[in-house]
């Protein structure tokens, strides 16, 4: 029987592992976005963020976290408890099981799903379900209303994201994640050079459907006090909020995957920018080298510990990186440059999308939600539309044209589509616009 | 051995789910088990290897027709269907239904094991592995050897969604 | 088992707040309309407002504001109290405009005694009006922002406001509930660097304003979310009673500063914004005009304040002879009016004060109709009414 | 709306300075017509009207009289707030005209000028009196005609505006509530008052009609005062709770009052308080 059991499980080990750093590492990571949009948010706004707990607020995800487990969980009386309890649950289930079909680099993925793409869409979109229910469970018509919001947006945006994935789609010819940037990496191009009015589409698809601001509808704060989870608190509040992030991350490493070449590095092809392999562990020096510049002017001798600390963990990281780099070709570190400089490069990557998200949301007014619908079915759909036949015939031309590289004919028929759905956009934007519109300035007399 | 668990686990799952649907009073509830069922439903196919039609189950059920459903049933008055009587007279032809459908299936089954050489009740063995271009068989069966179902059922809905729009339309 | 299933849309306790209304109607969610209750703790009512939307959908089909929840008896207490002894009420009342509600107290009751400030003491009343006028603008315009979700502006105008309050206290002590001015004129005289403080930041704050105008007026989403929002035409302004702003972003060029012009604004020249469509755009626009004429005002008082004292001679028992006025100012929100009956004695034998906000809530529910949810938050935002003043 | 008039914009015409227009603009009042009245209404030495001419301190019989009762038989023209100066230096701006005659405190007196003519003639008894205050105008009309009144204040008269509506509680009058409407005219810049008797538990007819501001500020003050305003469409409490008890800006309600049997139900504090 045991001899059994491992038989079962023993092609599912590193697996099995890899889940485990990521349902470990997951909450922690989404705290640490947590925290970074509030520095990123305090940044922009003239003021500092968090900066008491640890030195530069460094460890408040941890005490937001341990305040939240101990915080009373309340199930409001009139609820319904069952689904009241389990929707939170839902939400970070599909969040986190999305996670197993993403390529965090060469190696480190759980699942490699011939379908992985679908796998990804399909089961994020799931998501949806832990909000609609939570907010239908609540018995509370803000709640309900975030639901409803949530529910709506997500029917009209999938659409418009799943035809900018499939732009790419169309250009890799795969739906496997890994395939995807394999080709990439073959056609020495990233897709996104290929396909650039696919990528923003994908990226206003992206952020309506993980409902972050300009599109956060269903928890719209000044309309909806919180929409969906006006009624949660505690740790199920905590859960929705991990969810949410999760599912930033998600959409991040696919939008990184689709157009922005997974773990490859800038240029990997070109030797001249080999230089780039450096960077990681530099840009990993760097942080220690600040981190302990600035430990001994923290205030408390804890913070200048964990100043420290912190220090010491960037340094780790970059001896990490430089090892591989500098061993000798053909040993076991040499082997595992691929693995770790392809994860550093994947998150930088993510994170460079992530700060997009923060930056909008802080620049941005929040759409209507009627005004949401029309940019989704009005204007988002037939772009993307139009999107996917310009990048089958990008592909029909390059095709054609020269089998394999990307010559100068390639960059025409982009640059040619890509005009031509600009145009498109244009008109459908033109047409969208009913109000009559010159900004009247008040006159004064 | 761990198979037939599974196999087990998401058929048991699937049935009971299904037959909640049927029972549960509260209108959200039996959606919610119906999402169970099919996701039940699509944890089979995956442990047929049949990737692709396990997602597209998730993505076509789960993800756009329940998200549909749910709201539609935001929209109904649940306290009032909540005391509606569930069965009402057409049980026993629903009964009928069921009989022969079960009695079809079972035929299935009995004759195949018997062996009849009947393409008809050729029951194919779950394949060991991963059928390895997955999707890409899915489309090369559906464009080629099956296009005219596929057209037919593509008809179908695009005369489905026209009426929608044409019933959304005339009220406004 | 049957407790679990039987759970559907259940009637909502929500909008009962069973103390209040004994007549809730309860509503299902299959019947096309909900009722949802806004308020009183609402993060974008600004205070204690409580709405009453009846939504179809999303739409708005029906509101009724629900006030009172900030009542403090403000003119209950100005009969008890000596005429010097009120002024200090008068701050909490519109609470992010003290010192344009002292300024139109004293000089309601210097006018009911018959005297009048010093010019010194005008000039400089004028010159703390105006930058009070910015200050309630900039939170206006923070909190609209934030309202509309626009997250930034706020920290932008609550740092432009905070050198205004540092002015505030530069001058008097206090930051927020001022009571800058006596009856008769002021009791401190400027500080020495008032003129420049004031002057650096005017010069500041035109760019000031630029830099809110590039992050809201032309952007896409903004215009989306207030063109058109909340129109009141001129006529039904007028009729509704509306002032202020609300009033001019109609097309009624009318300001009491230039009307029957008060402290010293006869001395000086700035203009009056007005709109063409009474939206909630062009009520921003005006709102962002104004405070640069606010601006402009106080560099040209800051020019040539006038020697002498600042205080009229009145005495320490203030008893003005019977009679009644009524005085009313251009505060940041609108007409702020007092009416103030005397017997005679050192108490006022009634004060009634009309706030501007309280009247331009009314023109709210016609604002609102045909709006979605959204839109709501946006017009009480553009209402800029602050409950202090509305409940009194 | 049936508002035929409102030009909009000629509002503020006199926008630059407006060197010889005191501090609350009432043209009309201060017309040439009554500047004698105010004369010799300082001079208590008889006058062409000296029989109506009584500063509203001490009304003879008819309708019951504006601010006596709680002040201490003030003496007509008595300097009660005497110490005040004259008008100060360098109001250059605001010429106070019957600034000779030194000390002369601001006080009532009655008016008679072709905005008050033309009411009088229109209504005849429907204006009860009319005098001004503070060079403020005040018309008293009858409670009956007020609908009407209003209208060809708002129409005729182009007072357009309603700034205030409120009341004053006077509670040793036989008709113990003033009404006090504050007007304004856009077309004209003028303002002008309104007053209307009402006693306890009379109803005063609705105005919201009229202006529809009035729709919250009669709710007001039937929420202080208890008015009764009557047609009102919707004439409930609006800053008090819907079951609170008594009416508190009247004078009879003492200042540290409460209904403490509705704060114990309510809000659940034993004490009340």
């Amino acid at each position: 029987m045991l001899q059994e059991l491992y038989e079962f499980f023993k092609p599912h080990l590193l697996p099995l592992l890899y889940a485990a750093v990521i349902v470990l590492v997951l909450p922690l990571l989404a705290g640490y976005v947590v925290l970074l949009e509030r520095k990123v948010m305090a940044d922009m706004q003239a003021r500092l963020g968090p900066m008491r707990v640890g030195p530069h607020g460094l460890l408040q995800p941890i005490a937001d976290a341990l305040k939240l487990l101990i915080k009373e969980d309340i199930i409001p009386e009139s609820s319904d408890k069952w689904i009241f309890w389990m929707a939170p649950l839902l939400s970070v289930t599909a969040g986190m099981l999305a996670m197993a079909a993403l390529p965090f680099g060469p190696v480190f993925q759980i699942a490699e799903l011939n379908v992985g793409l679908l796998f990804i869409l399909g089961i994020s979109s799931m998501g949806i379900f832990g909000i609609v229910l939570g907010g239908w469970a609540s018995n509370s018509h803000y709640s309900l209303l975030g639901a409803m919001r949530s529910s709506a947006q997500l029917v009209s945006y999938e659409t418009a994201a799943g035809m900018a994935v499939v732009s790419a789609v169309i250009l890799g010819g795969t739906l496997s994640t890994r395939g995807l940037v394999e080709i990439q990496a073959q056609k020495h191009v990233w897709f996104f050079f290929l396909a650039p009015i696919g990528f923003f589409l994908y990226l206003v698809a992206s952020i309506a459907e993980t409902n972050r601001a300009p599109f956060d509808m269903p928890e719209a704060e000044s309309e909806l006090v919180a929409g969906y989870m006006t009624e949660y608190s505690g740790f199920r509040w905590a859960l929705y909020f991990l969810a949410e992030y999760t599912n930033m991350i998600v959409v991040a490493s696919l939008a990184t995957i689709l157009f922005f070449g997974g773990w490859l590095r800038p240029f990997p092809n070109v030797h001249a920018l080999n230089f780039l392999d450096y960077l990681p562990m530099l840009l990993m020096l760097l942080v220690a080298g600040y981190s302990l510049y600035r430990a001994p002017k923290q205030p408390v001798a804890i913070q200048k510990m964990v100043m420290a600390a912190v220090a010491g963990l960037c340094f780790l990281l970059a001896v990490a990186l430089a090892l591989p780099q500098f061993a000798p070709a053909g040993t076991l570190l040499a082997s595992m440059k691929p693995g770790l400089h392809g994860a550093f490069w994947f998150l930088l990557k993510v994170g460079i999308y992530l700060y997009t998200f923060l930056w909008l949301r802080f620049t941005l007014p929040r759409y209507r939600f009627d005004q949401l619908m029309k940019l989704g079915w009005h204007f988002l759909i037939p772009v993307s539309i139009v999107n996917v036949f310009g990048v089958g015939i990008t592909v029909y031309l390059s095709r054609s044209t020269d089998e394999g590289g990307m010559g100068w004919s390639v960059a025409a028929a982009v640059a040619l589509t890509s005009v031509v759905t600009l145009l498109a956009a244009a008109w459908l934007a033109k047409k969208g616009e009913h109000e009559p519109a010159p900004p009247a300035t008040p006159e004064s007399v | 051995m761990f198979d037939v668990i599974t196999f087990y686990f998401f058929g048991g799952l699937a049935v009971v789910s299904a037959i909640l649907v049927v029972t549960a009073r509260n209108a959200v509830h039996s959606a919610i088990f119906l999402v169970t069922a099919l996701l039940a439903t699509a944890g089979i196919f995956l442990q047929l290897h049949a990737e692709f039609l396990f997602i597209v189950q998730v993505i076509l059920y789960v993800g756009g027709i329940m998200v549909l459903f749910v709201f539609v049933i935001m929209l109904v008055n649940l306290d009032v269907a909540a005391r509606q009587t569930q069965f009402n007279r057409m049980w026993p032809f629903a009964l009928l239904l069921a009989l022969i459908v079960s009695g079809q299936i079972y035929a299935v089954v009995h004759y195949a094991q018997k062996g009849i050489s009947d393409p008809l009740f050729q029951v194919v063995a779950a394949p060991a592995s991963a059928l390895e271009p997955n999707s890409e068989l899915i489309g090369q069966s559906l464009f080629t050897q099956y296009m005219l179902p596929f057209e037919i059922a593509s008809i179908m809905l695009l005369v489905a969604m026209i009426g929608a729009v044409v019933m959304a339309k005339r009220k406004v | 088992m049957t407790d679990f299933l039987n759970s559907g849309f259940r009637k909502t306790d929500l909008n009962s707040d069973a103390n209040m209304e004994q007549n809730v109607e309860t509503t299902v969610l299959g019947a096309d309309e909900i009722i949802i209750n806004m308020g009183p703790q609402h993060p974008s009512t600004h205070g204690v407002l409580r709405v009453k939307l009846k939504l179809d959908g999303e739409k708005v089909v029906d509101s009724e504001c629900i006030i009172g929840y900030l009542h403090r008896g403000v003119e209950k207490i100005a009969e008890h109290r000596t005429y010097q002894q009120f002024a200090p009420y008068v701050d909490r009342m519109d609470y992010v405009a003290a010192v344009s509600n002292g300024l139109g107290y004293c000089e309601a009751i210097e006018k009911l005694l018959g005297v009048e400030a010093p010019p010194r003491a005008r000039v400089i009343r004028t010159i703390l009006t105006e930058l009070q006028r910015i200050a309630s603008h900039l939170v206006w315009l923070g909190t609209h922002a934030l309202d509309i979700g626009a997250l930034t502006p706020i920290f932008y105008c609550f740092r432009e406001r905070e050198e205004i309050l540092k002015i505030f206290e530069k001058y008097c002590g206090a930051r927020l509930t001022t009571h800058a001015f006596r009856i008769g004129g002021l009791q401190y005289e400027a500080y020495d660097e008032l003129e420049k403080d004031t002057e650096r930041f005017c010069n500041d704050f035109e760019h000031k304003v630029d830099e809110y105008e590039t992050l809201l007026t032309s952007n896409r989403i903004w215009l989306g979310r207030t063109k058109g929002i909340g129109v009141i035409s001129g006529e039904q302004a007028i009729a509704i009673g509306a002032t202020g702003p609300v009033i001019r972003a109609s097309g009624i060029q009318w300001d009491i500063r230039k009307a029957a012009p008060y402290a010293a604004y006869d001395q000086y020249k700035f203009d009056i914004p007005t709109g063409k469509n009474g939206d909630t755009y062009d009520r921003y626009m005006v709102r962002m005009e104004e405070m640069r004429q606010s601006t402009r005002i106080c560099l040209q008082a800051i020019q040539n304040i006038p020697t002498g004292p600042i205080m009229a001679r009145v005495g320490k028992v203030l008893k003005p002879p019977p009679g009644e006025v009524y005085h009313a100012i251009e505060a940041p929100k609108g007409e702020l009016g007092y009416y103030v009956v005397s017997d005679g004695t050192t108490q006022p034998y009634r004060v009634r004060i009309r706030p501007p906000s309280f009247v331009n809530l009314q023109a709210f529910d016609t604002m609102v109709k045909g709006h979605l949810v959204a839109d709501v938050v946006a017009i009480i935002g553009t209402l800029d009414i602050v409950l202090g003043e509305v409940d009194r | 709306m049936r508002r035929e008039e409102t030009p909009p914009p000629a509002v503020c015409r006199n926008r630059g300075k407006m060197p010889n227009d005191p501090e609350d603009k009432q043209p009309p009042v201060n017309a040439q017509g009554e500047k004698p009245a105010n004369e010799q209404a300082d001079k208590p030495t008889g006058a062409p009207v000296a029989p109506a001419v009584q500063p509203p301190v001490a009304k003879p019989v008819a309708p019951p009289t504006p601010p006596k009762p709680a002040a201490p038989a003030t003496a007509p023209g008595a300097p009660v707030g005497a110490a005040m100066p004259g008008a100060p230096a360098g109001a250059a701006t605001l010429p106070k005209p019957p600034a000779p005659p030194k000390e002369a405190p601001p006080k009532p007196e009655p008016v008679d000028n072709p905005l008050v003519q033309r009411f009088k003639k229109r209504f005849g008894a429907g204006i009860l009196e009319a005098w001004q205050d503070r060079k403020q105008a005040i018309l008293v009309v009858d409670r009956a005609h007020l609908v009407e009144i209003a209208r060809f204040t708002r129409d005729d008269e182009q007072f357009n505006f309603l700034a205030d509506l409120t009341a004053v509680d006077w509670p040793k009058r036989e008709k113990r509530f003033d009404v006090v409407l504050n007007l304004y005219s856009f077309p004209k810049n003028e303002r002008l008052r309104l007053k209307v008797w009402a006693a306890d538990g009379e109803p005063v007819p609705t105005v919201s009609h009229v202006w529809p501001t009035a729709n919250w500020l009669e709710r007001e003050a039937y929420d202080m005062f208890g008015i009764v305003f009557e047609g009102h469409p919707n004439l409930t409490r609006i800053l008090l709770p819907d079951g609170w008890q008594g009416f508190p800006l009247r004078k009879d309600y003492d200042i540290l009052t409460q209904d403490t049997a509705w704060i114990r139900e309510n809000l659940g504090i034993e004490s009340g308080q």
